[in-house]
């Protein structure tokens, strides 16, 4: 395959202030050719990805389209040379229907303005080869996550572009979704399509590409025939150094119940949620996307209102919808959607850390600035965060590096029972192993950890005991033994309940 | 970098604030003299008053345009009861009360039903107002006890009493906002209100009480104002409110929340003052005036835009919320 | 504590307040370069700019130095503002036309400390913040009067209302109160006075205020407007009506702003004080204060140049005259 | 359960779903709609003169100036922005035109009108440079520009009056005329209502205001030339703010440097009432429309129903409160419904 590339980035350089983000990269991407783009987070691969898609203008180097240096002064000059670009956050308008969310700007039209009709049918045809099942005239807001993604894939879809370039897309979907996607993205491939594909999943990456581009710390270290090198070299050339297990929980006694939810139910919501936390305990919380288990968590901290039901955090039944009250009995929530509930993003990082624990960086009324910056100094270096300075607002960190301030915020406040909704999410294999050997640890300290996660491969290997979801129900539950990839997917989607 | 940026921007109008005075001291003929003073501080009180809580609320991201209604209502509250009969003692306080109540209102409006507050308050900018002049009419209350309407006037040297009041309560205010955790807490929850919520900031209660204490220094501001001009009607402090968020937005607070400092604001309640003072002295016409508050507004935020504007020319990048 | 009894009786002992601190010296010349400040409700009101333009004429022709200076809002705190920069300029005298009677007296007491004369006119403040108060008509004259116009028109018979300024207008208040009383008088039984409607002095409030009156009243035969703004509004609404001629309108207008409404027949008579002498007289009564010919005192005599001699009445008050009617007949001899 | 099996019933679902949300967006306007005919029952049945021809004319012609300027202001809001200075446009364009109608008795009124409604959109081309190019918040913007073209206007005018007598009859006509038996004025305004309208739901343009409002970022990612719109929305409302200078100057006749002082918080609570988010992205220039017809019906009812004019303030600033709330009431209501159809539709 040795004709032009149809898209290039050839030795840009793109600066942040004091950041270099990107350092003389150079990139083709081929008609015909999934091209995985792999490296830490922080190392650039997003800012590539906007540089290829008209929203950064590199400070040296060039993008050449069909091999002719272009200069695109904007996302709509990209668009208009064939390029769609699915955004690492999903970038949905929250009031317009999902079908005008796809074709904004490129609705379909007849003599008397938009064909709305015309434009319906192009969203469920779409919806259909992705296998989603959402009515196109409903409106963006209240889409979760995964939804939002999909939305997002379909929008990118309908350009019909020549060149695809995906940004973590997978990172918020499930096996099902992702594997429809895969069929999706290598019928395009068929078609000559060049796509660009970046994900944190591995197995992911030697599914679908062909070929593989590594950045390490905003640096070109490698590109590679994906057939030609094994996941530990990528690892290698992404990390420069060896990594320990990825999934390292290690059996512990587990203590009396932290956290015992009962019959929990909210309307239209979730329904009869029954399950126990014991102290050092692991527990998953699988199902498909959608099937509320982030509402679970939401309610169980505080943020939704319960219908019916009760919580108790060692054994002291909380208040209903008060995070304050969830917070004061111990209980802590890493949410799934970090910018939105996770971040304050225009404060900066550590007054985003402090945020949840005002109370211990007090000295009388007052806060203490000593004591709020060493707290968040501390967290920052344990989770390995890659900042400039502690007062930099958190929307000037990689995606990656956003979820470890979240971390941070609540371990620093060192909670008897822990949630968190999709922990790693967006996070690289280097980070990914030290949250696991973190949840662990903390496990080992006593803490009970309550843990919602699409990975398969990451419920599997962390949790003591597996809790599957259906619709709102609690669908199954597996001991560690008797969970497996088969056992929970069947209850997730419905075709066996335990 | 955006902090640097605010930073910035309280330089930007110290300086404007210092150049004025120079201007003015030098060219303007009673400018410079301890009764002009005296009086340029004691008349921008009320607005002071207002702007220190208006800071906070617009910090949180809401909005409170009935602050001039409620001041109004106040009044005619204190009228009413003075022409009743009760001791000025005994009102002062239920005025503060009303102000509560006022307050209490648009709070329970924006916290309990999730109205936003500019709708909500353009509402009860005019039932306040309303209910003023339901309450007195078309009466204009002035036999007030000559002890209080020359304590509001008085001044220690050049400094009036009343600047004294504004300056412990802006002490507090700027404490609470800049160095506790209720003000790390009103910064976080007018930035990200969900993100607030979800690190356990009790936001609906915070909000309720910014406006609760909106409302009461609306109140005490009428106290101020009633005393001061001696005068109680219903009609007290009509269109003050703009000319308080005009303020505070000088003062580089953000209307999208999340940002601002409260000695930027103080700074530019002075400099209004002082620009209003000085060209009334020098015989500029009102519509001068009014077109100089309008250009010193948009200015003021347009400078430091600009630079930013420029940059981005040489580098498109993505266009965040403005500062 | 403070209650309003209390209050009354300290009050009442320190009455006599501002005037007479030296004694009047009726033969003293008008000083030459006198500063003298008009200070309206609002600036770029007509009716004022009218007045103070005859004003500043009148300070010309005594070799004074007249302006004019005033907030665009007719509200009390900022004029105050004005009031408290023009005793840092050190003018000779402040003529005030008080958006609030009580609220500039604090201010204008500072003034007057400073040496400051102060002359009321148009809208008076309370007797202590000024020397004189130029008077346009006596409120009791134009109150009177106005149902008496009225009255002729409708045949002493019929529903009336009233379109107001803002309810807080004081000189409005009194001659509406004048209204009333003579409408108590035998001869008007037939006469019922249903509402006083309020336009804020606002084009469009008066104009809506007309409707609703109309829509209420349909069998309305009348309507006073004692306020310029509120008059012409009512006629704009009555001559694209179909009430046009049959309900009758009068009040205070002046002739340029109701000539058409006149000559249209929608208006039939209505009456107004020539606002310019108003100034006119306002501006030597000042000059007069400051040059210590008059104190303020009842029975000082002084000269108003065009306008000939004038006596200080009860309570500081200077009369202007009475006011002038119009009608087909007279309205192309007047414009202003 | 398979993705086939679920398909045939789904689309039966889907239809009703649908149906609920279609129900719902209109049920916004119906609100209002509702109201209204409350204002009209109760007022008409208190006193009938409220519903003859004459008054509901009057009503027509009030609500026409702000309706229209509801419809500007609500292209504003609707990408999350908002035009402080509308009413010191209209203060503007009101004097202006007099004036020349008043000095310059020769140009022709059509030019007169141009010139005015082009002025308007001089000042609103100001804001939107402002806001889109300079990115200075719109509420800081258009508040400075508020006191800035009043200044001018007061500059302008410089105490000056313009009476209807001084005005071209064939002018004030206009403010008078009717066509059909329905106002001159009204009917412009209803034209303008219904190509906005049009415009807003049928063009991608229309379209992209909504996309800006909803999330500004994700916008510029989307390609749309989000400074262009921007822009081009306060110039439509700036250019419509002159237009009812025009109109003002034609109905009321009186002109003054002080036209339309405060209007703006009407407009604004106009464009509330009828349902539009103050945050952007959704509500429609109909129930702006709605919005500035009830609140001049409201003025209009207080002043038949012998309220004391003391008392009025009071009643409007309670009933718009009242308005909000019952619309936030039915939102909420309408939240709770989708998401007890959420496994029904969705998943
Ligand atoms: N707008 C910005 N301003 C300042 N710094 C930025 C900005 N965008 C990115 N950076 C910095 O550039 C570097 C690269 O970020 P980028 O988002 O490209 O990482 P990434 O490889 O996509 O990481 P992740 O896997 O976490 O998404 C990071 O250090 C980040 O902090
Ligand atoms: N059809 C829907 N209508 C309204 N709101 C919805 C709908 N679907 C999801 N939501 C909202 O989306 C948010 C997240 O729900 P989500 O589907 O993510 O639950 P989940 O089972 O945790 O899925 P995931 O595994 O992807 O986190 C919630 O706030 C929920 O109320
Ligand atoms: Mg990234
Ligand atoms: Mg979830």
């Amino acid at each position: 395959m040795d004709q032009t590339p149809v898209l290039s980035l050839s030795q840009v350089s793109k600066a942040f202030g004091a950041v270099r983000a990107v350092r003389e990269v150079s990139l083709d991407l081929h008609p015909g050719e999934v091209h995985a783009l792999a490296g830490e987070n922080g190392a650039g691969k997003s800012t590539l990805v906007k540089i290829l898609s008209g929203v950064h203008r590199p400070d040296s180097g060039s993008v050449l389209l069909d091999g002719e240096p272009v200069e695109f002064a904007g996302p709509a000059d990209a668009q208009r040379a064939g390029v769609a670009v699915i955004y690492q956050e999903p970038t949905l308008f929250p009031d317009l229907s999902v079908m005008e969310n796809i074709f904004m700007g490129r609705q379909p039209r007849s003599r008397f303005g938009i064909d709305r009709r015309a434009m319906r049918a192009g969203a469920a045809e779409l919806f259909e080869r992705l296998g989603v099942r959402l009515d196109p005239g409903r409106p963006a807001r209240g889409l979760s996550i995964a939804d939002q993604q999909l939305v997002e894939i379909a929008k990118a879809l309908s350009r019909q572009a020549r060149v695809l370039i995906m940004d973590e897309p997978t990172a918020a979907l499930s096996g099902k979704e992702v594997a429809r996607l895969f069929g999706v993205a290598k019928a395009l491939r068929e078609q000559g399509c060049a796509l660009l594909f970046v994900s944190h999943r591995l197995e992911e990456m030697f599914e679908l590409c062909r070929r593989v581009t590594t950045l390490r710390d905003g640096t070109f270290v490698a590109t590679d025939l994906i057939d030609d090198i094994t996941p530990d070299d990528l690892v290698r050339r992404m990390v420069g150094r060896e990594l320990e297990a990825l999934f390292p929980k290690q059996e512990t006694d587990t203590g009396e119940v932290a956290l015992r939810v009962s019959r929990l139910t909210r309307e239209g919501v979730f329904t009869d949620v029954s399950f126990e936390v014991r102290r050092g305990e692991i527990v998953a919380l699988a199902g498909l996307v959608g099937a509320g288990r982030s509402e679970v968590a939401r309610a169980v901290f505080g943020i939704d209102r319960w219908d019916a039901g009760s919580v108790q955090v060692d054994g002291r039944r909380l208040r209903r919808a008060s995070p304050t009250a969830a917070m004061a009995a111990g209980l802590a929530l890493v949410p799934e959607d970090r910018r939105q509930q996770g971040l304050v993003m225009d404060l900066s990082i550590e007054r985003n850390i402090g945020l949840a624990g005002l109370a211990d960086v007090r000295k009388g009324p007052l806060i203490s600035r000593p004591a709020e910056r060493e707290r968040a100094k501390d967290w920052a270096v344990r989770l390995r965060l890659k900042f400039a300075k502690l007062t930099d607002p958190v929307n000037v960190l990689s995606g990656g590096n956003q979820q470890k301030v979240v971390l941070a915020k609540w371990l620093a406040r060192r909670p008897s029972v822990l949630i968190v909704d999709e922990p790693t999410r967006g996070i690289d294999v280097g980070t990914k192993a030290e949250v696991h050997r973190l949840l662990s640890e903390l496990a080992g300290n006593g803490v009970a950890v309550l843990m919602i996660s699409s990975e398969l491969p990451e419920v599997l290997g962390m949790a003591d005991r597996v809790l599957v979801m259906h619709e709102g129900r609690l669908a199954a539950e597996f001991a560690r033994a008797d969970a497996t990839e088969e056992s929970v997917m069947a209850a997730a989607t419905g075709r066996s309940t335990a | 970098m955006r902090i640097d940026l605010v930073r910035r921007w309280e330089g930007l109008i110290l300086v404007l604030l210092a150049a004025v005075v120079m201007w003015a001291s030098l060219g303007v003929d009673g400018f410079a003299n301890g009764s002009n003073v005296s009086f340029l501080l004691l008349d921008t009180t009320e607005i002071a008053l207002m702007a220190l809580t208006m800071t906070l609320v617009i910090v949180a991201a809401e909005i409170d345009l009935s602050v001039a209604s409620t001041l109004g209502l106040s009044c005619a509250v204190l009228g009413w009861l003075w022409n009743a009969g009760l001791s000025i003692e005994l009102i002062m306080p239920i005025c503060l009360l009303v102000g509560a109540a006022c307050g209490a209102f648009n709070g329970l409006l924006v916290t309990r039903l999730g109205l936003p507050s500019l709708a909500v308050t353009i509402g009860t900018y005019a039932l306040f107002r309303g209910l003023a002049y339901v309450m007195l009419g078309d009466q204009a209350v002035a036999d007030l006890p000559p002890a209080y309407t020359s304590l509001a006037t008085a001044s220690i040297g050049p400094v009036p009493l009343a600047t004294v009041l504004v300056a412990v309560l802006a002490a507090i205010a700027a404490v609470v906002l800049h160095a506790t955790g209720l003000g790390r807490s009103i910064f976080a929850l007018g930035s990200n209100e969900e993100a607030a919520y979800f690190a356990g900031v009790r936001v609906k209660r915070i909000k309720f009480w910014l406006f609760v204490a909106s409302g009461v220094m609306a109140a005490l501001a009428s106290l101020v104002y009633t005393f001061r001009y001696a005068s109680a009607r219903a009609d007290n402090g009509t269109g003050l409110e703009l000319a308080v968020v005009a303020a505070v937005l000088l003062g580089g607070v953000s209307i999208f929340g999340g940002r601002g400092t409260l000695p930027g604001v103080l700074m530019a309640v002075l400099l209004l003052g002082v620009v209003r003072n000085a060209l009334i002295l020098a015989d500029v016409a009102n519509e001068v005036l009014n077109f100089v508050t309008g250009l010193l507004l948009v200015a003021s935020v347009l400078a430091p835009n600009l630079g930013a504007v420029w940059r981005r020319r040489t580098s498109p990048q993505l266009e965040g919320k403005s500062a | 504590g403070t209650t309003k009894s209390d209050v009354a009786q300290q009050s009442s002992a320190p009455a006599t307040a501002a005037a007479s601190s030296a004694a009047a010296n009726p033969n003293a010349p008008l000083k030459q370069g006198l500063k003298i400040a008009f200070l309206p409700k609002a600036v770029n009101n007509p009716y004022f700019t009218i007045a103070d333009g005859g004003g500043i004429a009148a300070a010309k022709e005594f070799g004074g130095e007249g302006k004019e200076v005033g907030p665009s809002d007719a509200s009390a705190s900022s004029q105050v503002s004005y009031i408290n920069t023009l005793t840092q300029q050190k003018q000779d005298a402040i003529v005030i036309s008080a958006n609030d009677p009580n609220a500039v007296v604090p201010a204008l007491k500072q003034a007057m400390a400073a040496g400051i004369k102060v002359v009321s006119y148009d809208s008076d403040t309370a007797a202590d913040g000024r020397h004189i108060f130029v008077n346009q008509a006596s409120a009791e004259d134009l109150g009177r009067t106005e149902v008496q116009l009225l009255a002729e028109q409708i045949g002493n018979k019929g529903k009336i209302a009233v379109l107001s300024a803002t309810p807080n207008a004081t000189n409005q208040n009194t001659w509406i109160d004048f209204m009333k009383d003579e409408l108590k008088k035998p001869e008007y039984k037939d006469i019922e006075l249903v509402k006083v409607a309020y336009g804020n002095d606002d084009d469009q409030k008066s104009f809506t205020e007309t409707q609703g009156l109309l829509r209420s009243y349909p069998d309305l035969a009348g309507i006073i407007s004692p306020t310029t703004v509120g008059i012409a509004a009512a006629a704009r609404y009555l001559s694209d009506s179909p009430s046009k001629g049959k309900v009758k309108l009068t009040g205070l207008g002046t002739p340029n702003q109701l000539r058409k409404f006149v000559k249209d027949g929608t208006i039939e008579a209505f009456e107004l004080w020539n606002p310019a002498d108003l100034g006119y007289l306002a501006s030597y009564a000042a000059a007069a204060l400051a040059s210590g010919q008059i104190t303020g005192a009842e029975g000082e005599k002084f000269k108003a140049g065009k306008l000939g001699d004038y006596t200080v009445g009860a309570k500081g008050e200077v009369l202007l005259g009475k006011p002038t009617v119009f009608n087909k007949e007279n309205i192309d001899d007047f414009d202003f | 359960m398979t993705t086939t099996a679920a398909r045939p019933e789904e689309g039966v679902r889907r239809n009703g779903g649908r149906r609920l949300v279609d129900r719902v967006a209109r049920v916004r306007e119906l609100g209002i709609v509702v109201a209204l005919g409350v204002l009209f029952g109760v007022t008409g049945a208190v006193n009938p003169s409220f519903l003859t021809y004459d008054s509901l004319r009057d009503i027509l012609l009030n609500s026409a100036i702000v309706a229209l300027l509801a419809v500007g202001q609500t292209l504003v809001v609707i990408t999350r922005n908002v035009d402080l200075s509308v009413s010191s446009v209209v203060g503007l364009s009101a004097f202006g035109s007099a004036l020349i109608l008043a000095d310059y008795p020769g140009v022709p009124i059509p030019v007169v009108i141009a010139g005015c409604v082009a002025l308007g959109a001089l000042c609103g081309a100001i804001n939107g440079l402002l806001v889109g190019a300079a990115k200075v918040p719109a509420l800081v913007a258009t508040l400075g520009t508020l006191y800035a073209f009043r200044g001018i206007d007061y500059a302008w005018a410089g105490g000056r009056q313009v009476n209807a007598a001084d005005m071209p009859d064939d002018f004030l006509a206009l403010g008078a005329r009717s066509v059909l038996g329905v106002p001159l004025l009204a009917l412009v305004a209803l034209a303008v209502l219904l190509v906005v309208g049009w415009m807003l739901r049928n063009l991608r343009s229309g379209r992209e205001l909504y996309a800006i409002g909803s999330n500004p970022e994700a916008a510029v990612l989307a390609g749309i030339g989000v400074r262009r719109r921007i822009v081009a929305a306060f110039v439509a409302s700036g250019a419509l703010a002159g237009l009812a200078g025009v109109m003002w100057a034609a109905r009321f006749g009186t002109v003054d440097a002080t036209v339309a002082t405060g209007k703006e918080l009407d407009v604004i609570a106009a464009v509330v009432v009828g349902g539009v988010a103050i945050f952007g992205g959704s509500g429609t220039v109909y129930g702006a429309a709605l919005g500035a017809l009830l609140l001049t019906g409201i003025t209009s009812a207080l002043a038949v129903l012998r309220v004391d004019a003391l008392a009025q303030t009071a009643i409007n600033g309670a009933l718009l409160i009242a308005a909000i709330v019952l619309d936030r009431v039915l939102a909420l209501r309408v939240a709770a419904a989708l998401r007890r159809r959420r496994f029904h539709d969705a998943h």
